[in-house]
């Protein structure tokens, strides 16, 4: 059984007992502990079931690299699913249940798979499921999708209550790894006066080198790590974070950085997870390194676990797996787990090394304690079962047979290390195969190159393959000078600390045990754990001729699991470049991809929830608007009152009553959104020429004029109202949406083409709000606003005539007015200071209320320019359509030699005498044609479709003329006026529209010039 | 003429660090040659500060020039005189290639002050906020979240924030949650 | 995620305050220009892999247009300058030479080939 | 060929599976052969396919730089959809959508493609009449597309929040038959049908040159060796400038990164595919039981397989408004491809200025949903000289400002 020790646990506080639940029942642990350490100390080995196989499973790892035991956490709106249970640090109330089973972890009825598995082998569901065709969605993807996925989804409604945050971090060096190598690199580093970022994971500082012994300047690890924190907290340029840990290195020295702020606290208020966004000019990758399984027969049953992991339960927590362990290896690091797991206690049943010259020193340590070691051997198998029963022993060199059986209840394995090299990896750095060591290293003439071309990651410690003490010091001292040199700070030589530990003697690849394991064992034989990908797999996978690397681990998921991996990838490619009778180097790795363990959505979208998850534009009158009924619109970043409806009103009702109102009284809009860009200077006419189709340089001093903005590539790209207001100053109004880019247009054309222009612009587009005043009774409230503030602006028709604009006053207010209309009727747009908009319009909306004053929105706007046949940009145009097409010929200037579109023009699709043109539609029965109609022509084309002589562009129903009127684009349409033809509707209905005038309504432009 | 408003009608929080809605200031835009001689004094004349150096803010009594690109300047004044200013600057400036333009009513305007006032903006804005990159007097344009901003440093420590009317509200919202006050960063 | 340095306000903008403009020293066709002229004025776009020039905005920043030499393979940056230029200039175009000698894009190439 | 089956499996079980033989052979090349593909991608690989199957040409090579199915093939969201605007468009991607449906059972391969359908968000009233607008096409187009109301999106998309306080759902362009498969799977099966029908798979093969005699293709310069041909097809997305170039001819486009992430798997929590372009997002769930999401191109000329982080800030923010209990999701691997794009973003399927040689790029963010549909299409213009599915794609459109654009009716993603 997996218990607690009486002793050690050296990050356990065992005064402060935690309580928490384990699918429902009630457990203990410590303070300190982490949540596979507190379930491992209540005797609970088996955490989880497999994902394919639903095989029971146990923890393997003490760390981020752990595949098996993930949880679901919590409930309600703080559920999260696939937590691992290695990096969960245990807190009083959590709430833990194990995940992929049903009805119960110790009784899954999808353990048939494990039946079945001899059918369900790697790539199986791509030979199969085949026929008949409807039920492969119907049926079999069902079944595999409800079998597959590891946690439940949590809730639809879930609201998570947590919130994220960023923050931006720049730094000379940012070390990774707060374990002996990097804290030495940080130190040196600092030294030479660089500023220093040091990112650890874990809530804990100094890595293995506690658990695994040794001395450092003479004393224990740990003098030498709290002496070292001490310094590096007292030093100004030096930033340490602890349960904050480097998720991926991107382009130009950027470190994402994701902290845990209060996972082990929930709840405790401001942000859950903080995403650092770091820029660094060096980073030091000190991140150790992983041990790898070994690869027996039943190397999956709970209880087999690395054998590092194993000593950091029992000196890190006080938790043994066991009460008799078996070891298995290849190397020397695992006798110090018999050592350690002896120490405290445990019965170390027997050593199996598989090296058939064994070890060095370490051997002998172990040795002298009376712990029997065998060379030359090789765990069979570990018998099947919720844990580990019985361990059969044979020879390495062998098939399998002449196996000894021994009962222990737990394993522990070491297959090696791989250094962890996915932060040198991330953006481009390239490894070399270290043969002695089997592990890939990070290659230093091949680093990640940063924006000057030079190498900006440096590997260091165990990551960069050193084993032992004194090596990984050294390299970090080294690392961490030249991290600060590179950075740009004189070179120190900063003098290592002295490491000691035990010699050990050289590794022996081992990559199937028995190395010639028959086809039974290697089909019980696990790779990747969760994904439950096995020796036979990939052996089949080679076999098929799914050769690359990226094939194979495709073809059987290896390493595509929630560890990416970490455990897997060195193993699957012995075994692959094995059957391809290759060697790993050619074989080749697959690309190691951010993050570098999972990281919350949350963290990534940062703040950008609810309120601020994108700005709302607001209008100085939002808020008036919001008060009365509008019914918003977004419109870009913007938000419009699509209309203003009344209680009791539908949208319709209301825009029709203000279409009405507007037509007969007088109506109000909101036109703030609408972009007012300031051109001025000595060649402002000339740009302006260039900027639109028609002719603005001879505009005359107070006078307006509507212009038409093309692309280059000739498409219609924005229109507006430009007004001249000095000699060599324009305003050019353009549409909500074109504000900033039509700004931005006109800066890079400035910028970068007629650089020696001289013309400035600048964006006032928010200094003014902008109300249109609008109907028959328009003129008679501004003149009462004028009236009741004794004296104003002129604005009757000879002092301010249709499409000019004049400066003045206006009932008080400092205003600038146009004489402009977008829907036909006498109208004034009138610009008043943002911040007195409110008042402004206040004072319309009291003045007007004798006139029948209505606000109206959007959908009004539109309707009343259709009744009009004006065009609007986003409706008639789509980026696809030129001005030709809208009989926009009359405002392209044909004096002006150029401007942006002409040439376009001039191409023969564009000089196309088929092109669709804008016409009116109006139905025959005076109904409404549906949004984006197509109409019909004869026949179907070279693909079977059926072929279309025009669309509908607007369509509205008219409340000023009781019918529904439209507006499209149709071949050869001008001059089919009053012939009928068919708008097809989704739903199989035809619409019967006749081709009009687009003028709709007060064709001679009466009302608008009163 | 009534009484003008700001955007967020000043809005205040407190957490880490007081966010304030600092009320309305007048601003003009400057475009123009900044090495002219009679723009500097226009200048001078107008804010009382001398045109400022590459992202710097050149603060005065009642006025200040900020740096916003190689040919433009933002000047403050006091709100009510900004109609005034622009013209006197437009007056001085006739017969130089230049633009000014009234902003006063298109921007909103936020202080931060307080210990956390360098993390607050440092959680939105990509810019090195730490005190040895950023001091009194330095003045950047750059994004805040998904909004463009201006800020810059005060003697006293605290932070000056321009951006957009339209996002006043947004603003004021972003930066009172990276004010919360339980999320300091401790990074400075 | 990039950074460069905008030559007119000498920030190290990351590319967030940053948009990418495309191919720069385009040569600009008007009407008079033949159809071939005009279509790769506006479409025919150098994509080389590796030495290429190209327009950036100082968006959320000054607002000023500005040129940078980078490398599509490696990411590097030889360097950004003005955009009031119809060519890179020389200093940058050498330390181009200097670390992919042999280089060419457009009518620019490596000077001492 | 040995067949895949239920039976098959069972048999092998048996014997350990030992007696499956290869998918695809692993041959070196010939000499000359009739036609050679560059390019072993989903494209390619269709390309050849259709050229045997439907045109009977079989002495063919498909010559590959890396490993088959390695490029964007492997690297995409897996959507499948055919509810475009333009008819050009509309009928090539149908076109794919309606060998997909077969796809399994002609390669004798389980691609897993799965008609869950697609819902494209409308969340502004632009939106709505774009969508609106591209249902009417499709309605006679013959694409089966239906607009439908948030009420339903909700019931098809339980996990969605209808009333986001930015930008509520206001609707949605559903196409029923739209859906995904399995993207490795569309590569190696139509593999290892070419392999099985003669076509030569040849991987790890870089095309260095393209030798032309008097203005026609004559065959291509390799790093196993010079190798004959009488047409080659180009079918290389992320270097066709490159490729292009060899052979003396420039295309109107460039290559940018796109990116795409999942999260870890958990249990089915949503079975179609959601796109929601105005918030710039798209996710639907594997098999497997990841989310897997994807949003927008980087904007700068790139060939590294690496775009910039802000784009996945961009795509998550949107998601977590979308569907709330994404926040508490983690995201377990993001990665890139390098996507080409032309002045119109839409691809190029056409002869080229040089005899005998065509060109297949272009594809932008869309190209995966296209495979059978381009690889007939482009067997049929090699085959013939002409095809109706590509007439509109050729490069010269651009010349007469002859556009096909997408972008139109708010398909800002693919």
């Amino acid at each position: 059984m997996s218990t607690r020790l009486a002793k050690q646990g050296r990050l356990i506080d065992r005064s402060k007992q935690i309580d928490f639940t384990f699918n429902g029942k009630r457990m203990q642990g410590y303070a300190g502990d982490s949540l596979a350490s507190a379930l491992l100390a209540n005797d609970q080995m088996m955490m989880g079931r497999s994902f394919k196989y639903h095989r029971p499973r146990g923890v393997v790892a003490a760390g981020s690299e752990e595949p098996n035991a993930l949880m679901q956490l919590g409930s309600g709106d703080r559920y999260e699913p696939n937590q691992r249970a290695t990096t969960t640090e245990l807190f009083s109330g959590l709430t833990a249940k194990s995940q992929n089973h049903w009805p119960s972890l110790e009784f899954d009825v999808m353990a048939i798979n494990n039946k079945l598995s001899r059918f369900l082998t790697a790539g199986f569901y791509y030979k199969m499921f085949i026929h008949p065709r409807p039920l492969w969605k119907h049926l079999y993807e069902p079944i595999i999708r409800k079998s597959a996925g590891l946690g439940e989804a949590p809730d639809n409604e879930l609201k998570d209550p947590d919130t994220y945050e960023h923050f931006y971090f720049f730094a000379d060096v940012v070390v990774v790894g707060g374990g002996v190598a990097g804290l030495q690199s940080a130190k040196a580093a600092a030294l030479s006066g660089a500023k220093v970022l040091v990112l650890e994971q874990n809530n804990h500082w100094g890595g293995r080198a506690p658990v695994d012994g040794g001395t450092i300047d003479g004393d224990a690890p740990e003098v030498w790590i709290e002496k070292t924190l001490d310094a590096l907290r007292g030093m100004k340029n030096v930033t340490l974070r602890d349960r904050c840990m480097a998720s991926g290195v991107y382009d130009h020295g950027y470190v994402l950085g994701y902290e845990r702020l209060t996972d082990h606290a929930p709840g405790q208020g401001g942000p859950r997870h903080r995403l650092w966004r770091i820029r660094t000019k060096q980073i030091v990758t000190a991140t150790g390194a992983i041990e790898r399984p070994l690869s027996f027969a039943g190397n999956d049953v709970p209880g087999v676990m690395l054998a590092a992991s194993m000593r950091d339960y029992v000196v890190n927590w006080g938790v043994t797996p066991g009460q008799k362990v078996v070891v298995a290896t290849n190397n020397d690091d695992a006798y110090r787990t018999a050592l350690c797991l002896h120490e405290a206690g445990v019965e170390v049943v027997r050593v199996v090394d598989a090296r058939d010259t064994g070890g060095g020193a370490l051997m002998e340590a172990v040795r002298e304690k009376g712990i029997r070691v065998e060379l030359g051997r090789a765990i069979a198998r570990v018998k099947d079962g919720p844990r580990v029963t019985k361990v059969a022993i044979c020879a390495q060199n062998g098939e399998g047979g002449a196996q000894e059986e021994i009962d222990a209840d737990a394993v522990a394995m070491s297959g090696g290390w791989s250094p962890v090299v996915h932060l040198w990896s991330h953006c481009g750095g390239k490894l070399n195969w270290d043969k002695e060591n089997a592990f890939f290293r990070p290659d230093p003439a091949r680093p990640p190159l940063g924006d000057n071309g030079e190498g900006f990651v440096i590997a260091t410690g165990s990551a960069n393959g050193n084993l032992g003490l004194g090596a990984v010091l050294e390299d970090a001292a080294v690392a961490g000078a030249k991290a600060a040199e590179c950075a740009g700070f004189p070179a120190k030589a900063v003098a290592a600390a002295k490491g000691e530990s035990m010699t050990e003697a050289a590794m022996e690849p081992v990559w199937l045990m028995p190395a010639k394991a028959d086809i039974k064992l290697r089909m019980k034989t696990w790779l990747d754990y969760q994904n439950d990908v096995k020796v036979s797999d990939v052996q089949l996978a080679a076999r098929e001729g799914y050769e690359s690397v990226e094939h194979t681990k495709r073809y059987t998921t290896l390493g595509m699991a929630t560890d990416q991996g970490k455990l897997s990838n060195i193993n699957g490619l012995a075994i692959l470049a094995d059957s391809l009778n290759s060697e790993i180097p050619q074989v080749g790795t697959t690309t190691f991809r951010p993050p570098y363990h999972p990281i919350s959505m949350g963290a990534i979208g940062g703040e950008a929830r609810g309120e601020i998850f994108q700005p709302v534009r607001k209008t100085p009158i939002y808020d008036w608007n919001d008060a009365n009924g509008a019914d918003w619109e977004p419109v870009g970043q913007w938000r419009r009152p699509f209309a203003y409806t009344r209680s009791g009103e539908s949208r319709h009702d209301a825009v029709n009553r203000e279409v009405k109102n507007t037509r007969e009284n007088l109506g109000l809009l909101d036109a703030s959104t609408l972009g007012k860009l300031i051109v001025k200077g000595p060649d402002a006419g000339k740009f302006l020429d260039m900027m639109y189709t028609n002719m603005m340089s001879t505009l005359k001093v107070g006078k307006c004029r509507y212009g038409l903005m093309c692309s280059e590539n000739g498409f219609l790209s924005d229109d507006g109202v430009v007004a001249r207001i000095d000699e060599d100053t324009w305003l050019c109004h353009t549409t909500t949406g074109g504000a900033d880019s039509i700004h931005a247009h006109m800066e890079e054309w400035l910028q970068t083409e007629w650089w020696d222009w001289k013309v400035y612009v600048a964006n006032v587009t928010e200094q003014y709000a902008q109300v249109a005043v609008v109907g028959p009774k328009a003129r008679k409230v501004l003149e009462k606003l004028n009236a009741q503030a004794g004296g104003g602006m002129d604005l009757s028709k000879d002092a301010l005539p249709f499409m000019e604009w004049r400066d003045g006053q206006i009932g008080g207010f400092e205003a600038r007015a146009y004489r402009i209309s977008f829907s036909g009727e006498l109208s004034y747009e009138i610009a008043v200071a943002a911040s007195e908009g409110q008042a402004f319009w206040d004072a319309l909306m009291e003045a007007g209320k004798e006139f029948n004053v209505m606000p109206y929105g959007t959908e009004t706007l539109h309707i009343l320019r259709a009744e009009k046949g004006f065009i609007m940009i986003g409706d008639e145009t789509d980026g696809t359509v030129i001005p030709q097409d809208l009989n926009l010929q009359w405002a392209l200037s044909k004096k002006k030699e150029d401007y942006l579109g002409k040439r376009a023009h001039l191409r023969s699709h564009m000089a196309d005498p088929d092109r669709w043109k804008l016409v009116g539609l109006e139905t025959v029965d005076g109904s409404v044609l549906p949004d984006g109609a197509y109409a019909k022509g004869n026949g179907i084309n070279a693909n079977g479709q059926q072929n279309v002589i025009g669309r509908v562009t607007s369509t509205y129903y008219s409340a000023t003329l009781g019918r529904g009127i439209a507006m499209g684009l149709v071949k050869h349409g001008p001059k089919r006026m009053g012939e009928v033809i068919e708008f097809p509707g989704t739903d199989g209905k035809i619409f019967k529209a006749k081709i009009v005038d687009p003028v709709f309504y007060d064709k001679e432009g009466e009302k608008q010039n009163v | 003429m009534s009484n003008p408003v700001t955007a967020t009608n000043g809005a205040a929080f407190t957490g880490i660090a007081t966010v304030k809605d600092a009320g309305l200031q007048g601003m003009i835009t400057l475009r123009g040659d900044l090495a002219s001689k009679t723009l500097q004094a226009a200048v001078k004349a107008a804010t009382g500060a001398e045109v400022p150096g590459q992202r710097k803010v050149s603060l005065a009594e009642g006025g200040a020039a900020a740096w916003m690109s190689p040919d433009e300047l933002l000047l403050l004044v006091p709100y009510e005189e900004a109609v005034a200013k622009t013209a006197e600057l437009a007056e001085a400036l006739k017969g130089e290639h230049a633009l000014a333009a009234n902003v006063s009513d298109a921007r909103s305007f936020f202080s931060i002050t307080g210990e956390g006032a360098r993390e607050v903006l440092a959680k939105i804005a990509p810019v090195d906020l730490s005190p040895e990159s950023f001091a009194p007097g330095d003045f950047r344009r750059s994004r805040t979240a998904q909004v463009a901003a201006a800020f810059w440093l005060q003697e006293d420590g605290s932070f000056r924030v321009v951006c957009f009317r339209s996002v006043g509200v947004y603003m004021f919202n972003l930066l009172s949650n990276a004010a919360h006050p339980q999320s300091a960063v401790g990074a400075y | 995620m990039l950074i460069l340095e905008c030559p007119y306000c000498g920030v190290k903008a990351e590319e967030t305050e940053l948009g990418a403009g495309g191919e720069a020293h385009l040569k600009r066709y008007g009407p008079g220009s033949d159809d071939d002229q005009f279509h790769d004025y506006l479409f025919m776009r150098e994509n080389p892999k590796g030495v290429h020039f190209e327009r950036w905005r100082h968006a959320n920043g000054c607002g000023k247009w500005f040129h940078a030499a980078r490398c599509t393979m490696t990411m590097e940056v030889f360097g950004t300058y003005a955009a009031q230029t119809t060519e890179p200039p020389q200093e940058i175009k050498d330390k181009i030479t200097a670390k992919r000698p042999g280089w060419s894009w457009r009518e620019f190439s490596d000077a001492a080939e | 060929m040995k067949r895949y089956s239920a039976f098959a499996v069972a048999r092998e079980a048996l014997r350990y599976h030992t007696g499956w033989e290869r998918a695809w052979r692993s041959p070196e090349p010939k000499r000359h052969y009739d036609v050679i593909i560059v390019g072993a991608g989903g494209h390619g690989l269709a390309t050849a396919y259709y050229l045997g199957k439907n045109f009977g040409i079989t002495n063919v090579a498909i010559i590959e730089k890396g490993w088959l199915g390695g490029g964007n093939t492997g690297r995409n969201t897996t959507i499948i959809r055919s509810n475009y605007l333009q008819d050009p468009s509309a009928a090539i991607y149908e076109k794919a959508r309606s060998l997909y449906e077969t796809m399994s059972q002609d390669l004798n391969y389980n691609v897993m493609f799965s008609p869950r359908g697609v819902i494209m968000l409308a969340q502004t009233e632009h939106e709505i009449r774009g969508y609106k607008r591209t249902a009417h096409a499709n309605a006679l187009q013959g694409v089966q597309t239906e607009w439908i109301s948030p009420e339903r999106v909700k019931e098809i998309v339980p996990i969605i929040n209808l009333h986001g306080p930015r930008y509520p759902v206001l609707g949605g362009l559903w196409q029923e038959r739209g859906g995904t498969a399995r993207h490795d799977a569309v590569a190696w099966g139509y593999a290892r049908a070419c392999s099985d029908m003669g076509m030569d798979i040849i991987q790890q093969c870089e095309v260095t040159g393209v030798r032309t005699e008097g203005g026609r293709v004559a065959g291509v310069e390799t790093t196993k060796g010079p190798i004959d041909c009488d047409k080659l097809g180009m079918v290389v997305a992320g270097n066709a400038s490159h490729l292009s170039e060899m052979a003396g001819f420039r295309l109107p486009m460039e290559s940018v990164a796109l990116q795409a992430l999942v999260s870890e798997p958990i249990k089915p929590c949503m079975d179609v595919v959601v796109m929601a372009n105005t918030v710039h997002g798209y996710m639907s769930q594997s098999d497997k039981g990841e989310m897997v999401i994807g949003g927008g191109t980087d904007a700068a000329n790139n060939y590294t397989q690496r775009g910039s982080f802000h784009h996945i800030e961009e795509t998550v923010r949107a998601l977590v408004e979308t569907f709330p209990m994404v926040s508490r999701l983690k995201m377990l691997r993001q990665w890139g491809g390098i996507v080409d794009v032309t002045g119109d973003r839409s691809p190029l399927i056409s002869k080229t200025p040089v005899g005998n040689c065509f060109i297949n790029a272009g594809w932008g963010t869309g190209g995966f949903k296209a495979i059978p549909g381009s690889g007939w299409a482009m067997a049929e213009l090699m085959a013939t000289g002409h095809s109706p599915l590509t007439e509109e794609f050729t490069i010269d459109r651009f010349k007469e400002g002859k556009f096909i654009d997408e972008s139109v009716a708010a398909g800002v993603a693919h």
